[in-house]
Parts: C-alpha cells; sequence; structure tokens
C-alpha cells in the first residue's frame, strides 16, 4: 500500500534537484527553471499532506492555489528583468551580472 | 468517477499511438533519397542566409505576460464558479472586486501602450 | 507490488529524468522541453492524489502559460544561449554535493517523525472537494483575504514588469 | 430503455468476468476498447470533413470541387490520403530530428483527446471528469506547444516566424474563450460536461447569447482560420510552422486543423446548444449522438461561412480586437451575469431567463452604440484632409495666376 513517505522522498528529490539548478547553472533562464521545479516540489508536499493528513479540511489546496499565483507573478517579473539587463548588457549568464557588488 | 479517470488516462497513452501508426505506413512504402538540394530550408527558392533561429523583438513576451496574469486570475475564478449556490451577494461581490483589479492590469497596459502591436 | 505503486514509479521516474534533464542539457529549449515533461509528470502526481483540479491547472497555468513565457524568454537572448563555453558555473560540484546532502538530510528527517509511514485514507464522502475550495477561497473564515491579495499581487507583477521589460519606441 | 452502448459493455464486462478476470484489468480492457472505438469513428469523420470542407469551399466560391473520383467526389480523400502516404518524407538541414517527428503526432493527438468528454447521449460518454472545461483548455495548451515545436525544430525563418504569430494569437484569443466558458460554468455551477447539458432548460444560448458569440469567434481564432489565419497567411510566411513538413507529417496537420473545427463546433453544441438534447432522446438515447452531430455541422458550417466571406486582418487589428474589445467585454458580461445570477435567486425560471437574455442584449446593443461612436470618430480621423499631399495653397493660386 502507498504511503506519504513515497510522495515526500519524490517531492524531495525533485526540490534538490531543482536546488542544483539554481545553484550551478549560468543562464538566468535555467535558474528560473529550477525555482520552478522546486515550487512544484513544494506544491506536491502540500497537496500530499492534505490527502494523507488532513482530507477533510480544505487547507492544503487553498495553500497550492495561492503558490501557483506567486509562482506565476515571479515568472512573469523573473524573467521580464532577464530581458531588461540582456538588452542593456547583452548578457543573461548569471555569473556576469555583478554590477551591484561595488 | 475513478474509472472515467482510467479512460482519461488509457487516452492519453493510446491517443499518440493513431498519428504514429499513420507515420510509420509511409517509412516502409515511401521512397527516400535525400540530396543536399532538397533537403536545404525552404525560402521561396532563394538560398537561406544567416542564423535560422532568429531572435524576437520583446512584444511577443509582453503579449505572452498579460496572457499568463489573466490566464491564472481566471482559473481562480473557476472554483468559485462552481461552489456559486453556497455562496452568499458579497462573496459573489469578492469574485466582482477579483475581477476588478485584474481590469485594473488591463486598464494600465492599455494606457501605457503595451497593447499596440507596433 | 500494488497497480497503484508501479503508476506512481514510472511517473515519478520520468518526471525526475526529466528534471535532471533541465538542470544537465546544454540547449536552452530543450531544457524548456524537459521541464514541460517534468511538470506533466507532476500533474499526473495531482492525479494520482485525487486532486483532479490541481491537475487541470497544473497543465493549464505551467505547461500552457510558464512554459510558454519560458520559451518566448529563451528565443528573445537568444544570443547567449548559443553561446559556446560551459553551462554550468565553476561551483557546480559543490552545488551537487549540497543538494546530495540536503536530500539525505531531509529523508532522514522524515523518516524520523511518525507520521512518515501514514497509509491513504478514505476520502470524505459525497463531499466535492472543487466546491469546498471555491467556497473556502472567498469566504471570510477561509482564504479571502489570500485570495484579493493574490489578484493585488498579480497586478503588482503585471505593472512591474511591464515597466521593467517595455522599451517605448520613439 | 437503455442504451446499446452500454448493453455492450455490460455484457463484455460479465463475459469478461466469466473469464475470471479481476474487477480492475476488466475496466482497463474496457477503456481501451472504448478509445479504440471513438478514435476510429472520430478519424473517420475526420477524413470525410477533407471531402465536406473542399465540397462546400467549391460552392462558397462558385465552383463544383471534387467530382471524379467514385459519386460526387466522395473518395476523394481516400485517394488524398493514399497520396500523402506514398509522399517522401524529407527531413530538412538542421532540424531537430526528435522533435520535428514528435511535433505532428501531438497535434493530431491533442485533438483526439478533447473527444473523451464530449458528451454523446445521456449515459454515452468517454468521462464525465468533474474538471471538463478545464481539461479542454488544458490539453488545447498542449496542442499550442506542438505549433511551438514545429516552428522550431524545422529550422527555417517563416516556420518561426510562423509559430511565434500562431502562439501570440492562440494565447491571446485564450483568455476570453475561458472567461466565456466560465459562463456556463456558473450557471449550471459545475465544470461536468454532463451536468452543463442536463442543466440547459432552456439552451444556454438563449440564456446568455453574447457568451457563445464570444467563444464561436475566440474559437475560430483559435481554430486559425480566417479572418484568423495570420499563422499560415500564405502570401506573407508561405505556409507558417508547418512549411518544412512534407507528406503524412503535413497531412497530420492538416488533419488536426480539420477535426479541431470540427471538435470545438461540438463542445460549442454541448456548451450552449444543449448537446444530445432533443426530443424522445429520453426514450431513446441512440437519437443523443446523431442530436449532437446535426447541432456541432451547423455549428461547423457557420465557422466555414465565416471563412470563405472574410478576407484576413493584420496581426496588429487581431490583437487589438482581444485585448480592447473581447476580453474586456467577456469580463463585463462575467460580472452581470454573476451579479444578476445571485440577485435572482428563487425567481421563476422563465423570469430568470428573460431577464438574462434582456441583460445580453442590453449589453450587445451599448457595444454596438459604442463602437458606432468610435467608427465615427475615427472615420473622422481618417478623412481629415492632410497637409503632407495638398500642395500649399500659394502655390496654387502662381499657378492659376500664371495662366
Amino acid at each position: 500500500m502507498i504511503s506519504l513517505s513515497y510522495f515526500l522522498v519524490f517531492a524531495a528529490a525533485l526540490f534538490c534537484i531543482g536546488l542544483y539548478g539554481v545553484l550551478a547553472r549560468k543562464n538566468a533562464i535555467a535558474v528560473l527553471m529550477g525555482i520552478e521545479l522546486m515550487l512544484n516540489a513544494v506544491v506536491i508536499n502540500l497537496i500530499a499532506f492534505w490527502r494523507f493528513r488532513t482530507p477533510e479540511m480544505i487547507a492544503g489546496q487553498a495553500f497550492g492555489v495561492i503558490v501557483f499565483a506567486v509562482a506565476a507573478a515571479e515568472v512573469a517579473v523573473g524573467l521580464a528583468l532577464f530581458i531588461a539587463i540582456f538588452r542593456r548588457r547583452n548578457t543573461i549568464a548569471a555569473d556576469e551580472i555583478d554590477l551591484l557588488k561595488w | 468517477m475513478l474509472n472515467d479517470w482510467i479512460f482519461i488516462g488509457v487516452f492519453l497513452i493510446l491517443a499518440p499511438i493513431f498519428p504514429a501508426a499513420a507515420l510509420l505506413i509511409p517509412r516502409l512504402i515511401a521512397p527516400r533519397k535525400p540530396n543536399p538540394l532538397k533537403t536545404e530550408t525552404y525560402e521561396c527558392g532563394i538560398e537561406t542566409y544567416g542564423e535560422t533561429r532568429v531572435q524576437f523583438k520583446a512584444q511577443y513576451y509582453i503579449f505572452a505576460l498579460v496572457f499568463l496574469i489573466f490566464d491564472i486570475e481566471v482559473v481562480f475564478l473557476y472554483p468559485w464558479a462552481v461552489a456559486f449556490d453556497q455562496l452568499p451577494m458579497f462573496a459573489v461581490l469578492e469574485g466582482v472586486l477579483f475581477i476588478l483589479i485584474l481590469v485594473a492590469g488591463l486598464l494600465y497596459t492599455w494606457r501605457k501602450g503595451v497593447l499596440e502591436w507596433a | 507490488m500494488t497497480v497503484f505503486q508501479a503508476i506512481f514509479l514510472v511517473v515519478a521516474v520520468v518526471t525526475l529524468g526529466g528534471a535532471v534533464m533541465v538542470v544537465t542539457v546544454r540547449n536552452l529549449i530543450h531544457a524548456a522541453l524537459w521541464l514541460i515533461l517534468s511538470l506533466f509528470g507532476v500533474a499526473v502526481m495531482y492525479g494520482l492524489l485525487s486532486a483532479p483540479f490541481f491537475t487541470v491547472i497544473q497543465v493549464v497555468i505551467y505547461i500552457g502559460a510558464i512554459a510558454i513565457l519560458m520559451i518566448f524568454a529563451i528565443m528573445l537572448t537568444r544570443r547567449v544561449a548559443q553561446e559556446p563555453g560551459s553551462s554550468v558555473n565553476k561551483g557546480w560540484w559543490m552545488a551537487g554535493l549540497m543538494s546530495l546532502v540536503l536530500f539525505t538530510a531531509l529523508v532522514w528527517m522524515f523518516s524520523t517523525w511518525s507520521g512518515f509511514q501514514t497509509t491513504l485514507p478514505q476520502l470524505p464522502e459525497g463531499i466535492d472537494t472543487i466546491k469546498v475550495l471555491g467556497t473556502a477561497l472567498v469566504s471570510p473564515d477561509g482564504y479571502v483575504i489570500p485570495f484579493e491579495i493574490a489578484s493585488v499581487l498579480l497586478l503588482a507583477a503585471l505593472i512591474g514588469a511591464v515597466v521593467v521589460a517595455w522599451e517605448r519606441k520613439t | 430503455m437503455s442504451d446499446p452502448v452500454n448493453s455492450i459493455s455490460e455484457w463484455l464486462r460479465t463475459i469478461l468476468s466469466g473469464w475470471g478476470l479481476s474487477e480492475g484489468l476488466i475496466t482497463v480492457i474496457l477503456a481501451v476498447l472504448g478509445v479504440v472505438i471513438l478514435a476510429t469513428i472520430v478519424l473517420v469523420v475526420d477524413i470525410m470533413l477533407v471531402w465536406i470542407e473542399r465540397k462546400m469551399v467549391a460552392r462558397f466560391q462558385d465552383r463544383l470541387g471534387p467530382n471524379r473520383v467514385g459519386p460526387f467526389g466522395i473518395i476523394q480523400p481516400i485517394a488524398d490520403v493514399i497520396k500523402l502516404l506514398i509522399k517522401e518524407d524529407i527531413l530538412p538541414d538542421g532540424a531537430d530530428r526528435f522533435i520535428f517527428n514528435i511535433a505532428p503526432i501531438f497535434a493530431l493527438a491533442t485533438v483526439l483527446l478533447l473527444w473523451a468528454v464530449v458528451p454523446f447521449a445521456p449515459t454515452i460518454i468517454g468521462a464525465d471528469i468533474n474538471v471538463a472545461v478545464l481539461y479542454i483548455v488544458a490539453i488545447g495548451s498542449i496542442g499550442t506547444l506542438a505549433i511551438i515545436m514545429a516552428g522550431w525544430a524545422s529550422n527555417n525563418k517563416y516556420a518561426l516566424l510562423g509559430a511565434f504569430r500562431t502562439v501570440a494569437l492562440l494565447i491571446a484569443y485564450e483568455v476570453p474563450m475561458v472567461i466565456a466558458l466560465l459562463v456556463p460554468v456558473l450557471l449550471a455551477r459545475s465544470m461536468g460536461m454532463q451536468t452543463i447539458v442536463a442543466a440547459q432548460s432552456p439552451w444556454y444560448i438563449f440564456v446568455v447569447p453574447l457568451a457563445a458569440l464570444i467563444l464561436f469567434v475566440s474559437s475560430i481564432a483559435e481554430l486559425g482560420r480566417t479572418p484568423f489565419d495570420i499563422s499560415e497567411a500564405e502570401s506573407e510566411i508561405v505556409a507558417g510552422f508547418h512549411i518544412e513538413y512534407t507528406g503524412m507529417k503535413f497531412g497530420l496537420f492538416y488533419a488536426g486543423e480539420l477535426l479541431h473545427a470540427l471538435t470545438v463546433s461540438a463542445l460549442i453544441a454541448t456548451l450552449f446548444l444543449g448537446g444530445w438534447r432533443g426530443p424522445f432522446v429520453d426514450q431513446v438515447p441512440i437519437l443523443g449522438p446523431v442530436y449532437l452531430f446535426i447541432k456541432a455541422f451547423l455549428v461547423y458550417y457557420l465557422i466555414m461561412w465565416v471563412r470563405y466571406s472574410f478576407p484576413r486582418i493584420r496581426i496588429d487589428q487581431m490583437l487589438g480586437f482581444n485585448w480592447k474589445f473581447l476580453t474586456p467585454l467577456a469580463l463585463f458580461l462575467l460580472v452581470v451575469v454573476a451579479i444578476l445570477d445571485k440577485a435572482m435567486v428563487g425567481v421563476s425560471q422563465v423570469q430568470y431567463v428573460l431577464v438574462m437574455l434582456g441583460a445580453n442584449l442590453l449589453i450587445v446593443w451599448g457595444t454596438v452604440i459604442i463602437l458606432r461612436t468610435y467608427a465615427r470618430v475615427e472615420r473622422k480621423r481618417v478623412g481629415e484632409e492632410r497637409a503632407v499631399a495638398i500642395a500649399p495653397e500659394s502655390d496654387l493660386a502662381d499657378l492659376v495666376g500664371q495662366e
């Protein structure tokens, strides 16, 4: 019989793969893809906890819907920033965007 | 309910098989003699010039952006519409407020001239 | 092994495989397509968790909107995508190590928790979760504040992104 | 009286359980059978659509259309299929082989998948899921993906340009479409297709005709048909995203496009024209599919009529029409319908329908007034004398004086 552990381990793995993408990739859009994977892992956890622990309450699903909105807002602004940076500096490699360090 | 989802699952697996089968037949009976002239990128007879995967203007991104925001807001409204029977009038008005905030975004982009394709 | 477990394993392998390809493959468009596969796997996961509403909105929002937005952004910053050189930065091995350590730590932490092996409870009979969700999202003792704030957040994101990315024609 | 489809499936179920198969396995086997039968019927109809469409366009353009192969040229589509099957399959230079091959498969498969939620009769439906309306939107967005894949993998500027234009169009018109779909969901309080059909007394087109109209217009745009056929504008970008496709791969795009038109018609018929509803359908369930297809072909005929009567509009006009007209109108309609529906709790059905219909017509009337004012201003602006082309008065006077 399937238990909560399956989904938690799966979500943890997805989260860590996403984290690797965020930390290791050079291209900023690839970094954003990693963040998307991490957010998806979070929503899986929310839904899994709802399904296994409190199926009579709706909190998990309501939180999940809000996370969707946040993810969309994050992608929209993030990609807009990359496009603006690309227009000015002709690069979106994350380690070359370093104007703020001084 | 479960049976319906089994049907959807089976359909998801089988649906690509029909067109894939249709692609398999020509592989067996159709001729296959590629030559450099035939496989060249088609541009009305003129030789292709420069990079084919060209760069696009930012306008496409802006339109996709407006679409993304609207899509999400509308998807939020579906559970609201399904639960309409249980909702009192002020809950309906909350949904309307939600739509009005959405319209404010549309008006802003409109005023700013973002929606002009130029 | 039950049928349910078998389906879960197949979907999990596809999803995680897709995710690994997303973070390793060089061509960004390919990465985006792998991301779509991975997101679709997650959608099926929601289905397995009997949350069909999330299955469809995952496809509508993530595949139908966010992935397309990403592909548009990749096409707009095309020159970089084809730049030669490594696709990962110098500290990639450290990132990999950190991810592995985090994964082990997470699994270890979960396994010490008593609820880790909770088995699947029956869903309450005769309740339409979408109806409950819809009611909860707009009821004052539910989630009406997050609901309206989400709307304001999206409005702010729209305005912010337009301000940042919009280039006035002169 | 029970319908034949369910009787057959019950009969098969008893036979299979007689063989000692488990309950779950039987369900899967029956589902596979159902899918194969449904998909085969739909694909056969799809092949016939080629003939219907060609014959119809010929009549619109005062021609005869295919009339050589078989009576009335009815075997023409079969000949077309054979021709497509024996054509050489060309893979252009620099194409992304795997994505190039998988894109046409996606294009047809996503259209096929839509038929899973179309109800044919009170008891005949592929899958009566409670998120069917959003399922339609979801499958539609996977179809969008097929176009991007085709355009990108072809390694051709025209293909990429066509794909991007198409996607910009598709996603733009998805917004009014999703809002228009929300209206029947709101009236029926459910996203399930059977519930929506069962709730339609009278048909929703008589309750919210404006929503049906918005859905119709945005569906034509989603189909990429004239006047919205910017995606494959022959005179500008040759054929759009499928420029490099030959043989059966092109055939799949073509078949998917035709079938999509019929599918969208069937969905509009289901959501607004009462689907399988009609006289005697409760006694004889097999009449359900007949009614559905009659209504679907009616809508399909309207789509064709629009297609062959209007010229193509420019991409800026198209996007402007969507964002500045259709989307605000759809949102306004949604708000009005939501408030009216809640305000009219407990009134009789006749009053309810009349008020809704009146409100819809009022919105249409208001819209027409606004459009007329706008058109008058615009006409004045365009008709104004512009200084550039006219010689100064003095020069004219000089010319006259010299004479």
